[in-house]
């Protein structure tokens, strides 16, 4: 079975301009190869800079790559003209991360969900208020007939959330690109949100793609995780596995910088990478992590890593995992607890 | 980018404002037979010359004019009279940039030139007395005004200014000013109603200078008047949205007195902003002068722009277009370097 | 924001109330303009001095009598179309018309003048004359004369006067001098010519000389009555109507200006012409501006570029001396006026509106609706320009006084479009012909506050809109 | 405890005025802190935390208005001075703080050194020496480099602008520092190199610390006491092992089950509802709507602190009913 979201050694390079005359290159992916099957959720993690959003961005349409082939269901994104981008956007949806600008202020909750259905032509009138009162209780959104007439700023941010989440999924996707859908939302509802989502997934079988700087919550709502640093995976495999036995050393710095409630912690320090991300704009050369990296030697200042399969499935881009030696230097595993 | 990169971005823009009025002027000359007109004009003040010369030489009549018809056929041809106009397209440019527009039909200089140069020329100063005098006025009381006002946000005297202003921007300058002839100089007869000097005019010296402050004092006044109003409210506007900033609070928790706050939180940040909207007023203020000065019989380019229309003058009108927009563009140029000395986010962006 | 949220906004102001009861009134006043006024006012009526030439020329507004110490002679008409009385003089008719006035001695008229319209006769010409009886039983004949005969070759019944009256200002006719000093020599034993009575016409008709010199009268309080006679060769012979106007120092609500033209007609006109220079101009900029800075800034690319680099370079031309100069070479029309102030006025509103579109676009609201399916228009055109409607249409009504006073200061300055007459205009020929200098005070004020009114009411709209374009005003209120 | 604790603050409650009425943001928030001890202040936006950090350096807007509350710093009333008294003595020499979003806090258009220079030369009249070397030594309490002196703030990263704030908070040498959200801009990675660094300088300069976040982890990372706020009241307060590992108040318990961990198996759950607003509180607990556990008193009662057998106070009926 082909997988339904295929990303082939996609490229992202942008020109920043930087006099009135002269531009640099802004490398915002290098290089990333990913797939995503049928019902699946996979979840980008990394830092700003990382080239998450970009790569979302690629997958929605929104962005032509400029190197390599992303494609759904077998067709290529990038080039598969303006007459099915009707097409697509029936079976791909979009949430994104700020739920106060994504929304129209000037459209009521009702038409905000409808608006997808009208765009695509989908119903009558009537056919359509139902399917918008459906995917407002989906969404837990009750009573449906109390949203419909609000309008977005008379909202929680994550009621808005919710009703993007809505407007996503009224036209039954296959898969849906989620864009740090809570990171604007308070801690305290985030659970709620991926409930949504993961409740969503398992009813209609919607494939996501989880993009987030939290590895936390893309432990408990993603199958497989993709690390990102700098425009390049870094590290992917299953969520479980790369959790818990993480090989590139970036992996382990971010783990380690999740902030758990324990009393005991502010009796250690977590020591997590030093130093700031690099601009894309001027990356090191070699490993784009090395001046951080604990680990680092020689080689990775020089040579770019490529991603290997060190373990079953799970694949890191470090030259601490030589091809040839799956068993060499393991280095320490945390979480130490 | 870099400070010179900035500034010359902007006169690059500017220079594209000059231009545009520029090849407006000649298109629109061109187009209309207008350039013809004056072009004319230029071939007969040559003429004119020429007549005394060769009257000298050439004593019958007819000759002289054979000989003066044959130098004017050569000359139309030199001016390129005989071409379409298009193809003179640079060579107006160049005399619109010069002023070379040949002579004033009617209108003269004090000394009796008719030379559109020396007619602009004359005026130039007047006009730029009057504006920079009263936009200094302006811009300095504004200031103290409405850092004033914003302090007190909510007064009477906030809300009668936040009035005034609404008031200023409905009243023309020219109005203004001759109700204020009407009341100062006719009704109440404290000041002088027009013109330049008084009539004699003092002999030289200090006298003659404080004659013309004196004169200019109900021209200022009123230019004053029409833009102090919003002036003072935008920047109070300015100086309110900075207050609301959050490092001004960071500012008052560091127990900085208020004054210092005021000074280096509010008004240090405020000020290109604030700028930016003096720049933006100069054009107003322009238009403002113009009317002012036919008001005031004050001879400045404004009001040659008037004489020049009763006398259907175009030379003079090209040439006060044009020297107005040029006006204008170094105005805003100076304010530009301004507004980039007072923002180290566009002095020091690239280190 | 809906429009009725907006005017929910705007109704709750006290700037936003006022505003929109003045805009009510002009519009009301305007309306009722354009149904009363022909749209051919200017050119028929406000520029023909035959219309005014019946009205004193610079007279204040009626209503200045009220003020105490204030004499002034009213403006008095006397018109008639039917004979007071018909008598046979052998075969031809004598038909007199006649007028009473009485005079209380006061405020002299300002001049005496007199119309004789629609004449037709058979074969001789009627002679007329105009006398005036005054209360001291004298006399003095005004005017005498025969209507033009037959030209070679014309043919009977011969027309005159049909188009246009004949008019004879009795004030300044050499002939009523004439009669006058024959009168005066006659009556009261004093010598003087023509030339030294010129002026002084209306002071020797309603009044007696003290001295010999000519140097003062004193008025003759009492009925007068001015009599009209026409004597008609044959009976078929018809006289349209006679008019008789003794014109005062005051003249209706508005006054008149130099030429006589009746100042609140003109001020009246004035309504519809600004409001439809400002409105229509700020329309069409706001139109013209949103669409360029929605295109723009939406777009991107080189279109944004291309729209962008006109926009600052053409935003950024002083437009009075440009306006000055292209109204001076293309000819002075309103509607180029018009045209010139919407060319030059959109760019500065499409810089604004890209900026708006950028902020809008930084945001997630458009990538979000791309990623939906929505097409590039219904971005621009149901998201984009929803969001910043309230905004555009608050920069609509702000623009609409520039529009107003850029155009009364263009025809301050003497370019006007002299078959539309605008307050500018009122305001211009009044400065140019020194009423400032004079005193006119009427011809000068009331156009200049109208403008004010004017400008004034799109000012207090916009304050009143200012919540709706900035919504931190909105929560403190 | 016998020592005077180094800020005592008592009863505090802060009003807005706004169309809606008085709202109490601050309502009756009584804590204190000793040297060397840093408090967290958690609870959902809108909790009222950043109210009673401004509270404290008597910095409420305009629509504020004090209604109560004593804060005595190692014993002194410090509601007793007069405003310009509080300014000269207390704000930054005593109290300061790093807010909410460092690019906000930094005047754009002045150098850095400039800002973190200024209270030295305004409070101590320190020569322009003086205050360079003083400057220099806060700026290596946060391992920054003396150059970033000469820099404008839109010359530095976020996690730099964030370092020169916390070194302009220690430039004066202050006994309590309040840090308002201080990483919440941050990615996760300089958060973490943040934290440690904040830890350090707990210890090194004994400082007492008011640490105000939303992210109840976040303040396990640096806390030694908890509060954990609700609708402008306190809903438990307590050291931090009885708050993290026994909370009591249902509030705080949801609030640590919300949290996505990763070293346990067990999914994060999610609070249902949303907080109250302020102009329309319910009555009794201002908890109880979104309560799971709630019963009739609690719709009808304010419950007070209560201390708990974990050590802890809570404000909630259920412990009235286990004691």
């Amino acid at each position: 079975m082909s997988p339904l979201l295929e990303i082939e050694g996609v490229s992202m390079e942008f020109r920043a301009r930087k006099g009135l005359f002269t531009s640099v290159p802004v490398r915002a992916l290098d290089n990333v190869s990913l797939h995503l099957n049928k019902g699946e959720t996979v979840a980008i993690v990394g830092e700003s800079g990382s080239g998450k959003t970009t790569l979302g961005r690629v997958c929605l349409r929104l962005l032509a790559p400029t190197g390599g082939t992303a494609r759904f269901d077998g067709e290529d994104i990038g080039r598969a003209g303006s007459r099915n981008t009707r097409a697509f956007y029936h079976r791909v949806q979009g949430i994104f991360q700020d739920p106060f600008s994504s929304l129209d202020p000037n459209m009521t909750v009702g038409q905000i969900v409808e608006e997808p259905l009208i765009i695509h032509k989908e119903g009558t009138s009537t056919e359509r208020k139902a399917a918008v009162r459906q995917a407002l209780e989906e969404v837990r959104l009750l009573p449906a007939e109390d949203f419909i007439s609000r309008f977005p700023h008379r909202l929680s941010g994550g009621q808005r959330q919710r009703v993007a989440i809505a407007r996503a999924l009224v036209l039954q996707p296959e898969l849906v690109i989620a864009d740090e859908p809570v990171s604007m939302v308070d801690a305290s509802n985030r659970a709620e949100i991926l409930y949504l989502l993961r409740g969503l997934q398992e009813r209609h079988g919607t494939a996501f793609l989880y993009i987030t700087h939290d590895i936390a919550t893309a432990y408990h709502f993603s199958q497989r995780i993709a690390v990102m640093y700098l425009g390049r995976i870094v590290e992917t495999g299953p969520t479980h596995e790369v959790v818990n036995n993480p090989l590139h050393p970036y992996t382990q710095a971010l783990l380690k910088a999740v902030p758990e409630p324990d009393p005991a912690n502010r009796f250690r320090r977590r020591a997590t990478a030093k130093g700031e991300p690099p601009s894309p704009a001027a990356p090191p050369p070699g490993c784009h992590f090395h001046p951080r990296c604990p680990h680092a030697f020689e080689r990775c200042r020089i040579d770019v890593p490529s991603l290997l399969e060190v373990r079953p499935a799970h694949s890191a881009a470090c030259h601490l995992w030589p091809e040839a030696n799956p068993s060499a230097l393991l280095p320490e595993t945390p979480p130490a607890s | 980018m870099s400070l010179a990169m900035t500034l010359a971005m902007r006169g690059l823009s500017l220079l594209g404002v000059l231009l545009a009025v520029l090849v407006l002027l000649v298109v629109v000359l061109g187009a209309t037979g207008f350039s013809d007109g004056i072009l004319k004009a230029v071939v007969n003040e040559d003429i004119r010359a020429m007549r005394t010369g060769l009257a000298q030489t050439i004593r019958d009549p007819d000759d002289l004019e054979f000989a003066l018809d044959a130098q004017r056929a050569e000359l139309e041809r030199f001016y390129g009279l005989d071409e379409p106009w298009y193809q003179r397209l640079p060579d107006m440019v160049r005399r619109v940039i010069t002023l070379d527009l040949g002579e004033a039909r009617t209108l003269r200089t004090f000394e009796g030139s008719a030379h559109v140069l020396s007619l602009v020329m004359e005026r130039l100063p007047y006009t730029v007395l009057l504006l920079t005098s009263s936009m200094a006025i302006t811009a300095v009381l504004g200031l103290l005004i409405g850092v004033k006002l914003a302090t007190m946000v909510g007064s009477k005297l906030d809300r009668i200014v936040s009035y005034a202003s609404a008031v200023s921007y409905a009243l023309p300058a020219w109005w203004a000013g001759i109700l204020l002839i009407l009341l100062l100089a006719f009704q109440l007869r404290w000041l002088p109603a027009g013109g330049l000097y008084s009539s004699p005019p003092p002999e030289a010296g200090l006298e003659r200078f404080l004659d013309l402050l004196w004169h200019a004092v109900l021209p200022v006044l009123t230019l004053v008047i029409v833009s102090l109003g919003s002036w003072t409210y935008t920047v109070r506007t300015m100086v309110l949205n900075t207050a609301q900033e959050f490092f001004v609070t960071v500012a008052r928790a560091k127990g900085l007195p208020e004054g210092q706050v005021m000074r280096r939180y509010i008004l240090r940040v405020a000020a290109p902003p604030i700028a930016t909207n003096l720049v933006l007023g100069l054009a107003a203020s322009l238009g403002g002068a113009i009317l002012t000065e036919t008001v005031f019989n004050w001879p400045g380019m404004g009001r040659l722009y008037y004489e020049a229309i009763l006398g259907a003058d175009e030379s003079v009108i090209v040439a006060l277009t044009f020297m107005f927009t040029l006006l204008y563009v170094a105005a805003r140029f100076l304010l530009e370097v301004l507004y980039i000395v007072l923002d180290p986010r566009i002095r020091y962006s690239e280190r | 924001m809906s429009g009725r949220e907006i005017l929910r906004v705007l109704l709750g102001s006290w700037s936003g109330r006022t505003g929109v009861l003045f805009l009510a009134v002009l519009v009301f006043v305007s309306l009722a303009v354009v149904i009363v006024l022909p749209l051919n006012f200017g050119s028929q009526r406000w520029n023909n001095p035959a219309e005014w030439a019946d009205n004193p020329k610079a007279a204040a507004p009626g209503w200045t009598t009220l003020w105490p110490g204030n004499d002034a002679a009213s403006h008095r008409i006397f018109d008639s179309s039917i004979p007071r009385e018909i008598t046979q003089v052998g075969p031809s008719q004598q038909r007199t018309y006649a007028f009473d006035l009485d005079y209380d001695g006061g405020a002299l008229p300002t001049f005496m003048s007199f119309a004789l319209s629609d004449v037709r006769f058979a074969s001789q010409p009627p002679q007329i004359s105009v006398e005036v009886l005054r209360p001291d039983g004298r006399s003095i004949q005004l005017y005498r004369d025969v209507v033009r005969g037959p030209r070679p070759g014309e043919q009977p019944p011969y027309a005159r006067h049909f188009d246009e009256p004949l008019r004879i200002n009795l004030s300044g006719s050499r002939e009523t001098l004439e009669s006058a000093a024959r009168f005066l020599g006659r009556e009261f034993d004093v010598q003087s010519t023509a030339k030294e009575l010129a002026g002084k016409a209306e002071q020797v008709v309603f009044g007696t000389p003290t001295s010999a010199n000519l140097d003062g009268f004193t008025p003759l309080a009492g009925r007068y009555r001015f009599e009209v006679q026409v004597l008609a060769a044959s009976p078929g012979d018809t006289i349209g109507g006679v008019k008789l106007v003794l014109a005062g120092t005051t003249f209706g609500f508005m006054g008149t200006d130099a030429t006589g033209r009746d100042l609140a007609l003109g001020l009246l006109f004035g309504f519809p012409v600004a409001l439809t220079i400002g409105l229509v101009t700020s329309l069409l900029v706001t139109t013209i501006g949103t669409f360029m800075g929605i295109v723009s800034g939406f777009l991107g690319g080189k279109t944004d570029l291309g729209i962008q680099r006109f926009s600052d370079i053409w935003s950024n031309i002083p437009l009075l001396p440009v306006l000055i100069f292209l109204i001076f070479v293309l000819g002075q029309r309103l509607w180029l006026v018009v045209v010139i102030m919407i060319l030059f006025g959109w760019p500065g509103l499409a810089i604004v509106v890209r900026s708006m579109v950028l902020q809008i676009r930084s945001g997630q609201l458009v990538e979000a609706t791309r990623a939906l399916g929505a097409s590039r228009l219904r971005i621009m055109f149901r998201h984009i320009l929803f969001q910043i409607a309230p905004f555009v249409f608050a920069q609509m009504i702000f623009f609409t006084p520039a529009a107003i006073l850029a155009e009364a200061g263009l025809s301050f300055l003497g370019l006007g479009d002299p078959s539309i007459p605008t307050w500018g205009q009122i305001l211009e020929s009044g400065f140019r012909t020194s009423a400032v200098y004079l005193g006119y005070w009427w011809w000068i004020l009331p156009p200049g506050i109208l403008i004010v009114i004017t400008a004034m009411t799109f000012v207090l709209l916009t304050l009143g809109l200012e919540p709706v374009i900035n919504p931190r005003l909105r929560r403190a209120r | 405890m016998t020592s005077t604790p180094l800020l005592d603050v008592t009863d505090l409650r802060l009003s807005y005025a706004t169309e809606a009425g008085e709202l109490p943001a601050v309502d009756g928030i009584s804590f204190s802190i000793q040297e060397g001890e840093a408090l967290g202040l958690v609870g959902e936006s809108g909790a009222g935390k950043s109210s009673v950090a401004l509270t404290l350096l008597r910095l409420w807007p305009r629509n504020g208005r004090l209604v109560s509350g004593q804060m005595k710093l190692s014993g002194n009333n410090l509601f007793a001075l007069s405003d310009d008294a509080f300014r000269r003595q207390v704000r930054w020499q005593q109290i300061a703080m790093v807010f909410q979003g460092a690019s906000e806090s930094l005047n754009p258009v002045l150098r850095v050194g400039t800002q973190i220079m200024e209270p030295l030369r305004v409070h101590r009249g320190a020569s322009k020496q003086e205050a360079i070397q003083e400057a220099r030594r806060a700026l290596s309490l946060v391992y920054l480099p003396p150059e970033i002196l000469d820099r404008y703030p839109h010359e530095l990263s976020g996690g730099m602008k964030q370092r020169a704030v916390i070194a302009m908070a220690l430039v004066l040498q202050p006994k309590v520092l309040i840090l308002d959200e201080p990483t919440s801009a941050l990615d996760v990675t300089t958060q973490a190199q943040i934290m440690d660094q904040l830890k350090d300088l707990k210890e090194q300069l004994n400082l007492g610390i008011i640490f105000i976040t939303h992210d109840i982890a976040l303040a396990s990372d640096i806390c030694d006491t908890i509060g954990v706020m609700y609708a402008g009241k306190m809903a438990e307060m307590g050291p931090a092992e009885a708050v993290l590992n026994t909370p009591q108040h249902p509030y705080a318990q949801l609030l640590l089950a919300s949290v996505a961990r990763i070293q346990q198996e067990e999914q994060p759950v999610s609070i249902p509802g949303v907080p109250p607003n302020l102009a329309s509180l319910p009555s009794g607990c201002r908890f109880h709507p979104r309560c799971p556990k709630a019963f009739d008193r609690c719709s009808t009662e304010l419950p007070n602190l209560i201390a708990s057998p974990t050590g802890s106070l809570g404000a909630c009926w259920l412990l009235e009913e286990k004691s």
